[in-house]
């Protein structure tokens, strides 16, 4: 039991980083139909920029704040210069796009960050919490708790802001949308700019426990990604499920059956639910219509 | 001239220009591997095109196919009385077989889960790669024993310039040849019109299927040329970034277009070599390049230019 | 290429620079050398300290007035971790750039994608990269600066076997790097009658290590854990070690010898041991350590260049770079194969790693005395044991 | 002979009946009309009987032979291809080349031969395009052949698609909408062809908006109203039927009905 316990809360602390990246990844294609392959960059300048602005003296929480601010930036800038532009161009031709926006922002923070790991100190101690024989981390429950904070807080943006309304409106008919006056082209950058926010602060609150460097965002990408699809693409309650069966499908892969194809034992996870469910476990099943 | 453009023989001819006027225009050993990668990726690219270009179906898993070639060829003679030419041949029969199996019901899946789904294979197959080292020798690669035929041993920089070239030519042949034909108009069909292609007759599983087959004998192939070409092989060959790798050169040079596949491979290999002076700017260039490309040709270098040109006339 | 036709073919270079009198090398010619570095990519941590390394003292030895008169210079290509990138840059370094000598190629597998290609092209080869393989069997053209791993896995398990332990739990990383070493341990183990009761793994990019720790915790009688593997992973692994509140002693590997381990895995890494070269104690090893004055020399000009904290791994790259110097000072000359013939040739060489004698069936001149055993204690290295 | 007999025929979506309990028999050789307001089911209709989508109820028969839930590419072997109300062409090439897709199944599959480019498939390609170019003569579109079809105009692409399904060789013809989103002109040249395809004795089952073309070449008439049979029969029995006037045509057909009538 205390073995259980132990490979689900790395299951989870896992979970809720990908869970947070694939809400980005939803959050974005709603608005505009692009899957962002760049949604890893934002969580690797939120824990990056941290390190960097702490490392000038300035205190955690306003690195913190500074991080969010580069990342929404980064995001709006993403926008602005070349989703913008590109704008009505096919769904593949974008994403080749976001690749080349990550390639770009990778290597860009390895020039102004530097090419190390680091780290940042975890916000309440080191000292496990032991639960049931089972031993997690503070910065775990941060995670998580962070995780379930953003999550309740983009809920009550969506419906019950104005904009956020906006949001949830562009995300069901994009052209309806622009009849009754919604500016999409602002909802998408608004959009962008949430997204960067969360991937930013998921950042923020993992590198502490999972390290961080100017590489990490590929393969939070593709996991997150991941998540997002085996969830079904555009749905926010699928990606979160996604992210934490992903985390949780690798934590038991390797408790259980084999630590060196945990990977692969999530995936083959994902087929198999993408083989019985096609669109996903939350994803709108669709009619063809001719 | 028009006329020209669209014979079926205009791209295979034409790369076969640029192949002969490569092999005699560069001097060095260095230009001619470089030219040589550029066959090889080329070739998986218009692999990945007839399924992506033509028949509009993803994947983000196709550098486990070139994997499952490279290996084939390494591991093939080591485990059977094999040649490793033989192997290249069992490993792009094996490369059929496990798409066809794995096609079957992924292809079933539509856009971006098709998407997920062809990822997964790929990374599955690099982690067989990489952790069965006892087989593939790890992380760290293996050797490939070099090929010989008819008792002549191909080695050398020009030898593989001439047969990756020579490959390649014939590869872009047949893509023309079947894009052509009833099954290539079948594949365009479905692209457009699922149900469209149904009520005139397509079999629309069959024809997806035929498609990811057939790309994958061309990526398979592609992968056995480069690890008897390099005699030394690693699983970064059927890593995600090598399959993402692979989209990029389609849609860059363009999908649907031959030419541009080879487009889109020179860029994707000679692109670093060129920048190699930037030293640590490289990446951020070839992060700007991909995206101003795709920005302001977005449908690909080659189509893009070709519309141009017609708009011109 | 046999002894007479190499003979024949300096034979034809000297011929020729006579025919065409001394002043066909100038002074300002410079002697040509090329490295293939992974600068980026997931093992940029061995590439980017490397590549800075080799610049800083390419210049420092041309301000000095370079190599036999002549400048040095460097040409240096990233690969990316990519072997067959790495086999490109290569094929440019030899038929392009024609340098006359090649170090680097940080990993294992960039190394022998390369190796072919240098014993056709016959150039002489120092490679940066940590597997055996690379030199074992001998390669003609082919050397190594950094210890290998199994000298390595020698060194933990002695030093297990001095403690009593015959019973471990091993926990790698998948990358090239922990799975060539956790396969060399696995050889070698028996020798030192220690047995492996849990061995698991975690991939280069893994966040979270605890459910395979947890693993080897409840696998019986382990005494001690090793883990092979570099990276950010061991400073992960040590510090869910920490966190499952795991007591026997941990050993890690000469892959986490930077600074930047002690950093990651913060007070968790209070007690764990590895085997590293001098360098990493170079303040603290004794003023008539043979390898002191080299060391501090290399770790003061790298900290006060770069501002960041010195590794083992530039350290090899200081160690190629200085043995192929030797060399060519040694053979008089630019020519591949006599600078070949004196890398051979290389004896009582002292560098970060250690004393170098080289033969011609030993390609690495390394043994295992020249690694130290460290324990990190209050986030400093210390050197234990009777060495 | 009964060429298409639907039996009782039905399907939902998300609760709502689409399609309930429809029946009919369409005679070979005849046109057969399904009329009814926007949202009548016309579409579904097609669409189950094309095996696009697959009956909750009911069984589709095609010249005797009972062909309920056969997949559509399956169909055309049985003589049945059909058109789209929402255009399905094949943007992305030639116009030619649209219709040799309708050929599809009269020419060899095997793919080695494709791939090879060997003299049967050249033959074959040249046989097919020479019969696209037929059929294109007939639709007035033969000068267009080797334009993309996506530069066509919408009238000549609903010309389009009923050429590609004659190129099938079908026995039996369903066109959704042929005429919508056509003017005058373009009407008429459908509603010839539509005529000249019954003279060479396929069936053709239409669904259609445009009354006056509908009365005009239809042998019988099926009105659907909310997914159920409102009426059946002639022209002039459904004209008269006060049902259809009153929940079909309207206030406003229900005057030009009037008018015809007198």
């Amino acid at each position: 039991m205390a073995e259980f316990l132990q490979f689900a809360f790395s299951g989870l602390t896992v979970g809720a980083v990908y869970a947070l990246v694939a809400i980005g990844f939803t959050l974005i294609y709603n608005a505009s139909d692009v899957v962002n392959f760049a949604q890893g960059e934002f969580v690797m300048i939120g824990g990056m920029a941290t390190v960097f602005i702490m490392a000038a003296g300035v205190p955690m929480p306003l690195a913190a704040g500074g991080a969010i601010v580069i990342a929404v930036a980064v995001g709006l800038l993403l926008h602005r210069l070349a989703i913008e532009p590109a704008r009505g161009a096919d769904a593949v031709t974008l994403i080749i796009i976001t690749i080349g926006a990550s390639i770009f922002l990778r290597s860009a923070a390895s020039i102004v960050f530097d090419k190390q790991f680091h780290t940042l100190p975890p916000f309440t101690g080191e000292t496990p919490i032991v639960i049931g024989g089972a031993a997690i981390l503070p910065q775990s429950l941060w995670v998580l708790g962070g995780g379930v904070v953003i999550v309740t807080i983009l809920w009550a943006f969506l419906t019950h802001t104005i904009l956020g309304k906006a949001i949830l409106a562009t995300a069901a008919n994009r052209l309806a949308a622009k009849l009754v006056g919604i500016n999409t082209s602002y909802v998408v950058g608004l959009s962008f700019a949430v997204s960067a926010a969360i991937g930013a602060i998921a950042g923020i609150l993992v590198s502490p426990v999972t390290l961080t460097r100017y590489d990490v965002g590929t393969l939070l990408a593709l996991k997150g990604f991941a998540a997002a699809m085996v969830g079904g693409m555009g749905s926010p309650i699928g990606a979160i499920v996604g992210g934490l069966l992903i985390g949780l499908l690798e934590a038991f892969g390797a408790g259980y059956i084999s630590s060196d194809y945990k990977d692969a034992i999530a995936f083959l996870v994902i087929l198999a639910v993408l083989f019985f469910m096609p669109t996903g476990l939350f994803g709108r099943a669709s009619v063809e219509r001719v | 001239m028009g006329r020209l453009f669209n014979h079926p023989l205009a791209a295979p001819a034409l790369i076969a220009l640029i192949v002969i006027a490569c092999g005699f225009g560069l001097g060095s050993n260095f230009y001619l591997r470089v030219a040589a990668l550029v066959w090889i990726s080329a070739l998986a690219a218009i692999g990945l095109n007839l399924l992506m270009g033509f028949a509009g179906q993803v994947s983000l898993g196709h550098a486990g196919f070139f994997g499952i070639g490279a290996y084939a060829v390494a591991v093939g003679p080591n485990v059977l009385p094999v040649s490793p030419l033989l192997a290249l041949v069992l490993g792009i029969a094996l490369a059929a077989v496990i798409a066809y199996l794995v096609g079957r019901p992924i292809l079933k899946l539509k856009g971006h889960y098709l998407a997920v789904a062809t990822l997964g294979f790929g990374i599955l197959v690099y982690m067989v790669l990489s952790n069965e080292s006892g087989l593939t020798g790890g992380p760290d690669g293996m050797p490939v024993s070099r090929a010989t035929l008819f008792g002549w041993r191909l080695k050398g920089v020009d030898t593989w310039y001439w047969i990756t070239g020579g490959v390649l030519v014939v590869g872009a042949w047949v893509a023309v040849n079947l894009v052509r034909s009833p099954t290539g108009r079948a594949l365009r069909a479905l692209h457009d019109s699922e149900v469209a292609a149904r009520v005139v007759g397509v079999d629309v599983a069959r024809y997806k299927l035929v498609a990811f087959v057939v790309s994958a004998v061309y990526t398979a192939l592609a992968g056995g040329l480069l690890a008897l070409f390099n005699g030394f092989i690693t699983p970064d060959v059927a890593g995600f970034m090598h399959s993402i790798e692979f989209v990029v050169m389609v849609v860059l040079g363009g999908m649907g277009s031959i030419v541009g596949s080879l487009v889109g491979a020179a860029i994707l290999i000679a692109l670093p070599q060129a920048l190699s002076a930037f030293q640590e700017y490289e990446h951020l260039a070839l992060g700007l390049i991909l995206m101003v490309f795709m920005i302001f040709l977005r449908k690909g270098i080659v189509p893009s230019l070709v519309a141009l040109a017609g708009r011109g006339r | 290429m046999t002894k007479f036709q190499r003979l024949a073919r300096l034979a034809a270079v000297s011929a020729a620079s006579l025919a065409l009198g001394l002043t066909a090398v100038s002074a300002a010619d410079p002697i040509k050398i090329g490295s293939v570095l992974a600068v980026t990519g997931p093992a940029s941590f061995l590439g980017d300290p490397e590549d800075k390394t080799l610049k800083m003292y390419v210049d420092k030895i041309n301000e000095e007035g370079g190599v036999l008169g002549r400048p040095l210079e460097l040409i240096v290509y990233d690969s990316g971790g990519d072997a067959n990138k790495a086999r490109t840059f290569a094929t440019r370094l030899i038929e392009d750039d024609e340098v006359v000598a090649i170090v680097g190629g940080a990993t294992t597998g960039t190394t022998m994608a390369m190796v072919p290609l240098v014993e056709d092209a016959e150039i002489p080869f120092i490679s940066l990269g940590g597997a055996v393989v690379i030199i074992d069997p001998v390669k003609e053209w082919v050397f190594k600066t950094p210890h290998t791993d199994r000298m390595a896995c020698q060194k933990i398990f002695e030093d297990m076997k001095a403690n009593g332990y015959t019973k471990i739990g091993m926990i790698s990383g998948t990358g090239g790097f922990g799975k060539s070493m956790r396969q060399q341990c696995l050889d070698v183990i028996g020798d030192y009658g220690i047995e492996v009761v849990a061995d698991e793994t975690y991939g280069p990019s893994d966040a979270d290590m605890t459910p395979q720790l947890t693993k080897i915790k409840n696998a019986d009688g382990v005494q001690a854990v090793v883990n092979p593997g570099f990276g950010q992973g061991p400073a992960i692994v040590t510090r869910n070690y920490r966190q499952l509140g795991i007591e026997v002693p941990l050993y890690q590997s000469h892959g986490v010898a930077s600074k930047s381990f002690i950093e990651l895995a913060g007070d968790s890494a209070n007690g764990v041991r590895l085997p590293a070269a001098a360098l990493l104690v170079a303040d603290k090893l004794p003023d008539n350590d043979p390898q002191k004055a080299v060391v501090v020399d290399y770790k003061t000009m790298y900290e006060d260049q770069t501002g960041e904290d010195v590794s083992t791994f530039g350290g090899h790259a200081y160690d190629g770079l200085m043995i192929l110097v030797e060399a060519i000072k040694k053979a008089g000359s630019d020519d591949p194969a006599a600078i070949r013939d004196a890398i051979e040739a290389t004896t009582g060489f002292v560098g970060t790693g250690g004393e170098v004698n080289m033969s011609a069936d030993d390609h690495l001149g390394l043994d295992v005395s020249a690694f130290k055993m460290l324990e990190i204690q209050d986030g400093d290295w210390t050197i234990v044991g009777g060495n | 002979m009964t060429a298409l007999s639907v039996r009782d025929i039905g399907i939902s979506f998300g609760g709502v009946k689409a399609v309930d309990s429809v029946s009919f028999d369409v005679e070979e050789g005849s046109i057969f009309s399904i009329i009814g307001p926007n949202g009548a089911g016309k579409t579904t209709l097609f669409n189950l009987i094309s095996g696009v989508y697959l009956p909750k109820a009911g069984t589709v028969s095609l010249f005797g032979e009972d062909v309920t839930g056969v997949a559509p590419n399956r169909l055309v072997a049985r003589g049945l291809s059909r058109t789209f109300q929402n255009l399905q062409i094949f943007f992305r090439m030639t116009v030619a080349e649209n219709v040799m897709v309708g050929r599809h199944l009269k020419e060899a599959r095997g793919i080695v031969p494709h791939l090879l480019s060997l003299p049967s498939v050249v033959r074959q390609n040249r046989d097919s395009r020479t019969e696209a170019i037929r059929l294109l003569d007939r639709i007035g579109l033969a000068g267009r052949a080797d334009d993309l079809a996506a530069n066509l105009p919408y009238g000549e692409l609903k010309r389009l698609e009923i050429a590609r399904a004659l190129a099938t060789e079908p026995k039996i013809l369903l066109l959704d909408e042929p005429a919508a989103g056509c003017n005058p002109k373009e009407t008429e040249d459908i509603e010839r062809l539509i005529e000249a395809i019954a003279a060479d004795g396929v069936t053709v089952v239409l669904v259609e908006h445009d009354m006056r073309l509908v009365m005009r070449i239809s042998n019988r008439l099926h009105v659907l109203d909310y997914g159920k049979t409102l009426a059946s029969g002639t022209a002039e029995d459904v004209r008269t039927n006060p049902e259809v006037i009153k929940a079909y045509l309207g206030t406003h057909g229900a005057e030009e009905a009037a008018r015809a009538r007198r």
